[in-house]
């Protein structure tokens, strides 16, 4: 038990705290979610926990209803199938679940993204001669355009958020207006990206992710400075609500949790 | 024909030779480390493998210069780091080059679909506007005759052979496995021959919620291998030593480390037995 | 959204109208005999019903003259005879005429692949040389983009509801259903709004082979009806009553005997536990 | 138990016993057969319980591997799931399963078949206003073209062996050179078709199914009276062997715990 005198204190939290509570307060309600590895998954299982009981958690490893009590290390960790309502293979879970419409929400990390939200998880550097192999496409092609809308985080660099990316994995909002409104037949694709420093969400108007919630005690500039491409400032821009206690204490019981179980 | 029950060095020396194609699969659940490590030991070369999220024992096959080709989706240690052998391999051409011929999941998945279908290519709604679409000679393009909808098109594979566990084997030789199961169904039945390690064999099989069973006949070879996706897990036979994982990211960024561990675990080693034995201590010596 | 628990004259009052497609689906095992029935004395209209073997209850609901078009592949009794009611449609225009869209077990069960999974079409090698390919719109060809080869292409379907039987709910409106499952899972995501039957609400699933639980969010509505699927059967819960399937040849043959029954046993039935009890007496009575 | 002396004479079995007699020695081996409903079923049961019990079954209702010690009245019988190695889903059952070429013998009913194997069970008459609605194709047209090879048993009449089939449900073999080598390349077709009069065999010299082997009895004048067309008669025309007491005291074992089971 945690006791009362041991709460953290409202600033007691670091960059990647906010970051997954942030995304986490993205899942509401009866969303079905399509879960990736890392800090997507923290997230999804934090909402579950604490405002969004009845969120659905489905795995690429064909877990449907996952109801993780911890952190599992990978998206094929025993305890997501144990807990889940139905385990199905692999091709069913990207046929029958996910490119079926069946998902409202995607949630991708990704280790290069530009202002309308493409995806660079493949390589830094020339695809045949690469500086950086990174891992590769995973379910983020299909991700991005089969569900409702996505969910993008990760932590906010200037090696991240490009002018141009470096290789286009998966496509976020397409420039040509035609292949735009082909795609949103399947689904409205990345809607807002979570950093450590700030929120951005996709607006129509401009085509572009524009900086709508800074982070408490993140100024603007700290965000023009690691972001690779000249950000739009909404006109209504927020502060973030920071992680309240409860939030908090739930995601350190899970990590403490996830160290435990090692 | 029903499977034949061998020991594994038999059915590596039988089943897996230079040049082919093989499909170890696994999702994080049951990976086929024991078979890896064989093949590792009987020095098979020129190999294409193929799967959808290649780990820690592809690292270890294309580090020990195994590997021509890699046919994959995802290629990473996942939530642990990299695999250094498989960007040493692509970025510096190291031990030798690498050639790649990389999808999505739901394009690997199609097209293990297809060929476990006996269709020559299968069909999926994705890739739309991806560099790998522009990229990849494996990537085409449909219409559908019904809509005139666009549709990708993924060609089916030519695996030789499969290898993957599952928990339990029965007397005649048909196979199960339950939790989380892949795309494990679906390699055996895309291969030519296949071999499947099991944890033990049973008189009768006890139901599972989704318990996929492979009857003998599909099967070449069933291989009783206690432990054989250590360090990987068996749901209901062990856990994954997830400590491994983590440190791999250690072991595998230098060259120089990576060959002294794997000729410490895996070549001075005679088989898997002596292989989780000797992993287990140095585990255990890095918890203290 | 999580399924309702409802009963079977609500859940075919909110779910199943007039001109919709309907899919009933079921093969030989859990076919929804009560959810058809309850249809007939809903006096629904105008449907298109969707199955690939359609039986006896898709017998009584085309002699019933609620079915405007019917889509399947292997319209029969099997092992007993004829579905003469449907023959009486076709070859008749009695009591009107009836529109038919068939496929191959294969073509159909790659149209319900494709709907399942969001596919605009499905693809098999099939109907090569047949006159069904020659007469049917929904039968087109497609080249393989990588062999050249030629394959047939089908439709996916347009469901507007689904019903199933399953044997078991449990809390929180999951389901799950063992032995022959069939194309069930399919016709369930393939529709627009479905209903399941099941035999009982149980606080937890027990591990069956074969088991298939589908989500609570994938359906609309559970509905509990002991026997739901009789004189079908539900492994575990019930046996076929195959002698009534035995005496179906002499019942549909005559419009006039049909009729009777039909009134005697559902229209003047008010529920499916109405039914069992007088069919299960008029068995009886032949065995005398 | 039956006792010896109520043991069958060998002259002691009907028509249709040795249909299913005959056909069921089709099958030997280690085969894999996709067995359909009624006389099909009845066959392969049979071989499996005298002289083929490593035959595998597998139906279309998804029961693999499926051990049936009774005739089951349907093929979705519980005893077909209850004893098969593995149960499926009825598209999987088609297609990793039949399209994919792992099956070696498929064993087909008909209502009408033609001198080249192709068979109808759609409609007699006209389709769009047949005089006989039949239950229509089922699984034959892909059984026909996936398995290795496909034996077809029917009774013999004149109404059902045909000179021009009313519908073209599932094609035996092709009259064009050029497309009956392009289905060849994933099986062999219909080989053999068994009836209660006698045995057929395809014959690649001619095209078509000669008559090779009379049942005990059987005059050749009898199948060709109840053929559409002129028979080609086999060079090296055989007499059946009458089935054996112990095939019919197998047969009527099934029979009576059919009936029994009712």
């Amino acid at each position: 038990m945690t006791e009362v005198s041991q709460l953290p204190t409202p600033l007691d939290w670091t960059s990647d705290e906010i970051m997954t509570v942030v995304a986490a307060r993205e899942l509401t309600g009866e969303m079905v979610c399509f879960v990736g590895i890392g800090l997507p998954s923290r997230a999804a299982i934090l909402a579950r926990s604490t405002h969004a009981p009845d969120v659905t958690l489905v795995y690429e490893s064909g877990c449907i209803g996952a109801k993780p009590d911890r952190l599992p290390p990978s998206i094929g960790d025993g305890v997501l199938s144990r807990t889940a309502d139905a385990v199905v293979s692999v091709p069913e879970i990207f046929s029958y679940w996910l490119q079926s419409g069946r998902i409202d929400v995607g949630f991708l990390g990704a280790a290069q993204v530009d202002k309308r939200g493409n995806i660079n998880t493949t390589v830094v550097g020339d695809y045949d001669r690469p500086s950086v192999r990174l891992p590769g496409a995973g379910g983020a092609p299909e991700i991005t355009t089969s569900c409702g809308q996505v969910i993008i985080t990760l932590r906010h660099s200037a090696r991240a958020f490009v002018e141009k990316l470096d290789f286009v994995t998966s496509v976020g909002h397409f420039e040509d207006e035609a292949l735009e409104r082909q795609r949103e037949k399947h689904g409205h694709g990345p809607q807002v990206i979570v950093t450590d420093l700030c929120v951005m969400r996709y607006q129509r108007e401009s085509r572009e992710f524009e900086l709508t919630s800074l982070h408490p005690g993140v100024q603007i500039e700290d965000v023009l400075a690691q972001t690779g491409w000249p950000v739009i400032v909404s006109d209504d821009l927020q502060e973030t609500a920071p992680p309240s206690n409860e939030e908090l204490v739930a995601l350190r019981g899970f990590t403490e949790g996830d160290q435990a179980s090692r | 024909m029903n499977a034949r029950e061998l020991t594994l060095c038999e059915a590596v020396a039988e089943f897996v030779h230079d040049g082919d194609t093989v499909a170890l699969e696994g999702f994080t659940h049951l990976i086929p480390f024991a078979a890896g490590h064989e093949i590792i030991r009987q020095e098979r070369r020129d190999l294409t493998l193929v799967r959808m999220t290649p780990d820690i024992i592809y690292d270890q096959l294309i580090g020990m210069g195994c590997v021509k080709k890699l046919i994959f989706s995802w290629a990473g240690n996942p939530g642990a780091g990299s695999l250094h052998r498989f960007r040493d391999a692509v970025e510096n051409s190291y031990p030798h080059p690498l050639e790649i011929e990389e999808h999505s999941h739901a394009g690997m998945a199609a097209r293990y679909q297809a060929t476990a279908s006996g269709l020559p290519f299968g069909v999926l709604r994705g890739y739309a506007g991806t560099d790998l679409s522009r990229l990849s000679p494996t990537i085409r393009w449909i219409t559908c005759p019904f809509t005139g909808e666009e549709l990708a098109a993924v060609p089916s594979l030519s695996i030789d052979v499969s290898v993957i566990c599952a928990q339990q084997a029965d007397r005649r030789g048909n196979v199960m496995m339950w939790g989380i199961t892949g795309v494990q169904k679906e390699a055996v039945l895309s291969a030519t021959r296949s071999v499947v390690l099991v944890e033990e064999v049973v008189e009768e099989f006890t139901p599972h919620v989704n318990g996929v069973v492979l009857p003998s006949w599909t099967i070449d070879a069933v291989v009783v291998v206690p432990g054989g996706s250590f360090p990987s897990y068996s749901e209901d036979y062990s856990e994954r030593a997830n400590d491994f994982y983590a440190q791999w990211e250690g072991i595998s960024r230098d060259r120089a480390t990576f060959d002294a561990w794997m000729t410490t675990h895996v070549l001075e080693t005679k088989n898997h037995e002596e292989f989780m034995a000797s992993l287990t201590v140095s585990l255990a010596s890095r918890h203290d």
